[in-house]
């Protein structure tokens, strides 16, 4: 069975067609690219299979279990979890924080717990912040543990957004534009840690992305997207050199 | 490369950690605060005017402290927060006016009061927040404040008295329909009288710790950053899996909780409880809102020290006589600007800046 | 962190100034907003029999939106403190009057008791609104200080103990007699009543009014109320109490509110005849009053203007050339004020208390000497007190005529 | 009949309401504060009204014309001492601020003023019209008309002038706005003018409607305006219009046929229901968060 299934996935915002008819199937341990030029629908159709936005067409099932019309909490709890295109770390928490709250489905107790500090919540939070610190130290971030995630430096901040959604436990990772706003040695970086963090934690990742030098670096296949509907898709070498997504990007 | 020897996880597991530190020392004042006062005032050098000011002042702290929690930890602006406030002091004083002379055990019977109102404003507080927490900023903050002035005039239209046939209820002092020998409890806008005195300043700084310890406690845990995280950005809180609802519904509750424990300290110290627009109406809750935006929010330790003082100024100024509160109301306009203004934080940042250089410079 | 310490910083230099101009003020100096007329007030020209001054406090709104009533009492009682420092004092010593503001609520009013303490206050003149009376008396009966409020009018305002008392009728006194006198004079059979019901004052009139009239055959016929919230349109409540017939309508309120709604139900073209409690006496005084509104109103009053009696004809002289801009404060609160402190001058002089004596002592010398004294004031001729603190005396009923408060 | 008259002075209740929240919107709408201070600008405006005409026996007109020149200068004066050191901070920090100027006023006027109840008299010159029985004062009339006009005017200059194009754009985005060549600071101080204007109008009305005027006149007004202007959507002109109005009418029609004792209560219930359908008020611009 597939990890991801999507058929004909589609929303409409006030008569335009943000997408339309998406199709995708995503085995197990893949790293595949959504690219197209800018509005074409990328984002949109993260927000669809986070529970962002409610699919006004289409279906789409992780592992087997349909997941449309869930809201983002079961959605994450489900096990898919995502990074954003303009970075929304929990500003005013430290670097730790915004990771265990990442944990916060995994590791539990309750409230009256954490109020009454019953032993419970020291054995929790010991066992949270080792599972943090060994999450930030994959992006080399357990320097900064005690930062605040605002005070961070952009690169950084990046790196925590997917060490956060790491947290959740996902199953799959869907990572919006993460090289942006990072140069080319900062970029190769980070396709490592991605390519790392696939097989360390048997990850099948979805990313967008701008930058072709990491899209055709680490992802296997990759499907364009335009004014909301798929233009091509296969071997990332292949659609690349597609004459159709070629004009895409360049206009004519 | 070896690794780090100073992870920070092993620097935490050795010594407290800087949260910790910090809510200790929020402790250590409020505790100090409490030594010293209650030793002038043993010792009878406290003068009157300042002795009668130290239950007020805990109810003050206490209310501000619980107000953070919904705009300071929570995000969401609530100006109807004196109507919590309000409900437990009914319900608290309520109780024991009833029981004052069926109950022997003082302590006992103001203990079960808090109790009672601390649930009753905690209920009032889930019920208003599930339609109330729907709503964003400032819509959010008109519904708290409309709930808030619903709660003062149903409280002012409600007539409870007893007599040998139980309790009578009545929107109207005619129809409550008393017997012979029957007694009064909550008349309406001249409210509940005679509440017995069992609010002092120990009493007080009891709840005020309890209330701190529970705040930074909750703040410091699973569903505090929870919380928090909802305020820092909700939409990223849901796609990792916090429950929305679930968590600002908590932070309310609690809040709402908290703040009927000051009502019911509020009604203990007064032998007159009324509901009006200075005690329990918006006056009020901007008034907390004020000590709580001073403070720092999301400052337990600010709206610590913000509620304690602003409540003393106007008694301090009493000296200044018909000036007292045009003085109260410039130290407040001065004391925003000067804490928020452009000019001023750039004017700290450097000063910051110099201190911080010339450290450097000295090791 | 940094933050912190300038607020710290700014609010410690605040006191500072605050405590300083605390320790510049005379301790005879009043606090609120009244002229300068204290300064010329006879201390520095009258020499007094004896050292010592009795020191008597009084609480009350000074801001907030009853103000008014505050100010006016205030105004009273420093105009007899006045007068009868001028007469060399009581029992030779002379008079302090201090004035502690409680914006009209309880806590305040708490606070401000204790200021007054800290000053040496012996005896309370207050406070001025019922809610705080309520509070304060608690903590009066704890010192046995006595307390003699001037205008709180609510049951509860004196029932804590025996050192209570008050000047003014008890709301239920005013309610009874209001239904009795409508009912004896025949003035209506159908009465509406409109009262603010977020106020102790008001609501307290209001309920014994109705089960009087019950009692007395007067049908009421729609009882509307309004909030502090709420006190700027009557309409609803006129339109209201019109349909339902009333011929005389029952104002329970203050004399402020009632000028709004005299004036719409001008304007709706309604002219019931119009009674109210004693709240209502000031409605002359207001500035630039359109008298023709309150043609024919009748209320209850202890005190009336342009009585013809020597006790009135000179404390409204002497009212008018102390505080020659402030006519509008001239009524039944300025009064009952002004009787408080005389009735305080009688006891003291009949109990012998002195500045020496205890605050305690003195509440148990008072609070008896003021059943046994007998007061020639303003506010009635005659007044005696029982020892439950309420004054022996009859409400009059006042109507106005031509622009002028008559009796009726 | 009765449902007629009480509608009436419900609509004049309400355009009262609606003439104070429009200046609440407006300021809103461009500065993104609650200004809790806009109910004292009124009351000194509706004094100043007094001073002039009653106790100086100027012309009524002249009177409201010294009253908004003086309630201009004095909004634009708050804005640059008070609001503005603040442009930077949280919106609650100028929120606390705006508080703080409310008892400023409320204090300064108890001080000039004093504490006693002054009654106003009327600056409205229009007879009362009685149709069917049904007397209507001028009062009333000059109110809905003044706050007709001043909407229309206000929705005009927004939506046509220069300056308005600008506050629509600063309110859009004062970023932007800089970037576009606007002046964002003359534009604010330009929105607190227009305001403070509409205050001292509002102010003499009201006081000519309700004349009973102390230094606290303003101040339960303004909440109810401030729960107006949120009612119909606040920042929205004509949502101002809309919510005043409604407030009115459902508060007098409560207090006529439900219960006067819980007419608060009531209008407070009614406005959470329509947040509740409606969150962004009856009016407001639906917000949305992209994602």
């Amino acid at each position: 069975m597939s990890l991801l299934e999507i058929k004909d996935l589609g929303i409409v915002f006030g008569g335009l067609h943000a997408v339309e008819g998406f199709n995708l199937t995503l085995e197990k341990g893949e790293l595949y690219g959504l690219i197209g030029p800018n509005g074409a629908g990328k984002t949109t159709v993260f927000n669809l299979l986070t529970g962002v936005y409610k699919p006004t067409s289409g279906e789409f099932y992780l592992d087997g279990v349909k997941m449309n019309g869930k809201k983002p909490v079961e959605i994450s709890k489900a096990g898919i979890a995502r990074t954003f295109q303009n970075i929304r770390l929990f500003g005013k928490l430290s670097v730790l924080d915004n990771v265990k709250i990442g944990l916060h489905n995994q590791m539990k107790y309750g409230t009256l717990t954490g109020l009454l500090r019953l032993p419970k919540y020291f054995s929790t939070e010991r066992r949270m912040n080792e599972k943090a610190i060994e999450l930030l130290s994959v992006f080399e971030l357990d320097g900064d543990a005690d930062t605040l995630a605002s005070n961070l430096p952009y690169g950084k901040q990046r790196k925590l957004e997917i060490a956060r959604a790491m947290a959740t436990a996902p199953k799959l990772l869907l990572l919006d534009e993460p090289a942006a706003g990072m140069n080319p040695n900062e970029t190769n970086e980070l396709m490592q840690t991605i390519r790392l963090i696939r097989d360390k934690f048997d990850l099948t990742i979805l990313l967008i992305e701008h930058d072709m030098s990491l899209v055709s670096g680490i992802c296997e296949n990759i499907t364009v997207l335009n004014f909301g509907t798929e233009l091509a898709k296969g071997p990332t070498a292949e659609v690349l050199r597609d004459p159709e997504v070629i004009k895409a990007y360049l206009g004519n | 490369m070896a690794k780090k020897i100073n992870s920070p996880l092993e620097k935490k597991s050795a010594g407290l950690r800087p949260v910790t530190k910090k809510n200790l020392v929020t402790l250590g004042i409020v505790t100090v605060f409490y030594v010293l006062f209650q030793t002038l005032s043993s010792l009878g050098v406290l003068k009157n005017a300042y002795q009668s000011l130290l239950v007020p002042i805990c109810y003050s702290v206490i209310m501000a402290v619980s107000l953070n929690l919904v705009v300071g930890v929570l995000g969401e602006l609530s100006i109807g927060h004196a109507g919590f406030m309000c409900v437990g002091a009914y319900c608290g004083a309520f109780f024991s006016v009833v029981t004052k002379n069926s109950f022997e055990i003082g302590w006992l019977r103001f203990l079960i009061a808090m109790i009672i109102g601390a649930v009753a404003a905690a209920i009032a507080g889930f019920l208003i927040g599930i339609p109330v927490l729907r709503l964003k900023g400032d819509y959010l903050a008109i519904v708290t404040l409309a709930f808030g002035e619903i709660i003062k005039s149903v409280v002012n239209v409600l007539y409870i008295g007893r007599d040998d046939a139980g309790f009578h209820i009545a929107m109207d002092s005619a129809k409550v329909g008393l017997q012979e020998g029957g007694v009064m409890i909550l008349n309406g806008p001249q409210g509940i009288t005679g509440t017995p005195r069992n609010s002092n300043f120990t009493v007080g700084f009891i709840l005020v710790m309890l209330t701190l310890i529970i705040v930074t406690n909750l703040m410091d845990s699973r569903t505090g950053r929870a919380v928090m995280s909802l305020r820092d950005n909700r939409i990223a809180a849901e796609s990792i899996g916090v429950n929305v609802t679930k968590y600002k519904l908590t932070a309310f509750v609690i809040s709402a909780a908290i703040a009927g424990v000051a009502g019911v300290l509020y009604a203990h110290n007064l032998n007159a409880l009324t509901a009006n627009t200075n005690n329990f109406g918006y006056n009020m809750s901007i008034m907390i809102l004020v000590y709580v935006v001073l403070g720092g929010l999301g400052s337990i330790r600010g709206s610590v020290i913000a509620a304690a003082l602003l409540y003393s100024l106007p008694e301090i100024f009493r000296g200044v006589g018909q000036y007292r509160m045009l003085l109260y109301a410039i130290v407040l306009i001065v004391m925003m600007i000067v804490n928020n203004g452009a000019f001023f934080v750039q004017y700290k940042e450097k000063l910051k800046h110099r201190i911080r250089g010339g450290r450097k410079e000295a090791a | 962190m940094k933050v912190k310490q300038i607020l710290a910083l700014v609010l410690a230099l605040v006191m500072c100034f605050a405590l300083a101009s605390c320790g510049e003020k005379k301790p005879t100096d009043t606090p609120s907003d009244t002229p300068d007329v204290t300064e010329d007030a006879p201390q520095g020209d009258v020499s007094f029999e004896k050292e010592g001054v009795i020191k008597l406090g009084g609480i009350g709104p000074i801001t907030g939106d009853l103000a008014q009533y505050g100010v006016a009492v205030q105004l009273g009682a420093e105009l007899a403190v006045a007068e009868i420092n001028a007469a060399g004092g009581i029992n030779g010593y002379e008079v302090a009057f201090k004035m502690e503001d409680d914006t009209g609520a309880a806590d305040i009013a708490v606070n401000a008791y204790n200021a007054l303490k800290d000053w040496g206050m012996q005896t309370l003149v207050g406070t001025v609104t019922s809610t705080p009376c309520v509070a304060v008396s608690a903590e009066a009966v704890n010192d046995n200080m006595l307390l003699l409020t001037p205008s709180g009018s609510s049951i509860d305002a004196i029932s804590a103990g025996d050192t209570c008392f008050r000047v003014c009728f008890s709301d239920d006194n005013q309610g009874i007699v209001a239904a009795d006198y409508i009912a004896d004079k025949g003035l209506a059979t159908k009465v509406g009543v409109i009262f603010n019901s977020s106020d102790s004052y008001s609501t307290g009139i209001k309920d014994n009014l109705v089960a009087e009239a019950a009692k007395k055959g007067l049908e009421i016929v729609a009882t509307e109320a309004f909030t502090n919230d709420n006190a700027t349109d009557f309409s609803a409540q006129l339109n209201n109490v019109k349909d339902a017939g009333a011929e005389l309508v029952f104002l329970s309120m203050y004399y402020t509110p009632a000028s709004l709604l005299l004036k719409q139900a001008k304007d709706m073209g309604y002219a019931p005849i119009f009674f109210g409690p004693d709240g209502m006496d000031g409605i002359l005084g207001m500035e630039n009053f359109d008298t023709s509104l309150a043609e024919g109103l009748r209320y209850l009053t202890p005190f009336l203007e342009n009585a013809t009696d020597d006790a009135t004809v000179k404390f409204v002289e002497s009212f008018k050339a102390k505080y020659p801009d402030r006519a509008s404060y001239l009524n039944q609160f300025a009064a009952d004020a002004y009787d408080a402190i005389y009735a305080l001058k009688a006891a003291y002089e009949l109990a012998d208390v002195t500045p020496e004596t205890s605050v305690s002592d003195a509440g148990n010398l008072l609070k008896d000497a003021l059943t046994k004294v007998s007061v020639d004031g303003v506010t009635g001729t005659a007044m005696v007190w029982s020892a439950d603190g309420e004054p022996q005396k009859q409400p009059r009923v006042a109507i106005i005529n031509n622009g002028v408060v008559e009796a009726a | 009949m009765k449902f007629l008259s009480q509608l009436i002075s419900g609509i004049s209740l309400g355009s009262i309401y609606a003439l104070i929240a429009l200046g609440y919107t407006m300021v809103y709408g461009i500065a993104k504060m609650l200004n809790f201070a806009h109910g004292d600008v009124i009351m000194v405006g509706a004094f100043v009204v007094y001073t002039a005409c009653v106790k100086g026996g100027m012309n009524p007109v002249l009177g409201v014309l010294l009253a908004i020149v003086f309630c201009t200068v004095l909004g634009v004066c708050i804005e640059r001492l008070a609001y503005k050191p603040l442009r930077q901070a949280a919106s609650l920090a100028v929120l606390i601020t705006a508080i703080g100027v409310s008892y400023l006023l409320q204090n300064l006027a108890l001080l000039i003023f004093k504490s006693d109840t002054k009654q106003f008299s009327s600056v409205v010159m229009i007879k009362p019209v009685t149709v069917a029985g049904l007397t209507v004062s001028g009062e009333i009339i000059a109110t809905i008309i003044v706050s007709v006009v001043i909407m229309v005017a206000l929705t005009l200059f927004v939506n046509k002038t220069k300056p308005g194009k600008a506050m629509r754009a600063v309110s859009e985005d004062k970023g932007a706005a800089q970037l576009m060549g606007i002046n964002v600071n003359g534009i604010i101080s330009l929105t607190f003018a227009i305001g403070s204007a509409l205050a001292a109008i509002a102010g003499a009305l009201m006081c000519s409607t309700y004349p009973a005027l102390s230094p606290y006149t303003g101040a339960m007004p303004g909440i109810k305006a401030f729960v107006a202007a949120v009612f119909g959507g606040i920042g929205s002109i004509p949502g101002a219009m809309v919510g005043g109005v409604l407030l009115g009418v459902i508060e007098n029609l409560s207090k006529g046929y439900i219960s006067s004792q819980l007419s608060d209560a009531i209008v407070f219930a009614v406005l959470i229901l329509v947040l509740l359908i409606k969150p962004t008020g009856i009016m407001g611009k639906k917000m949305t968060e992209k994602v």
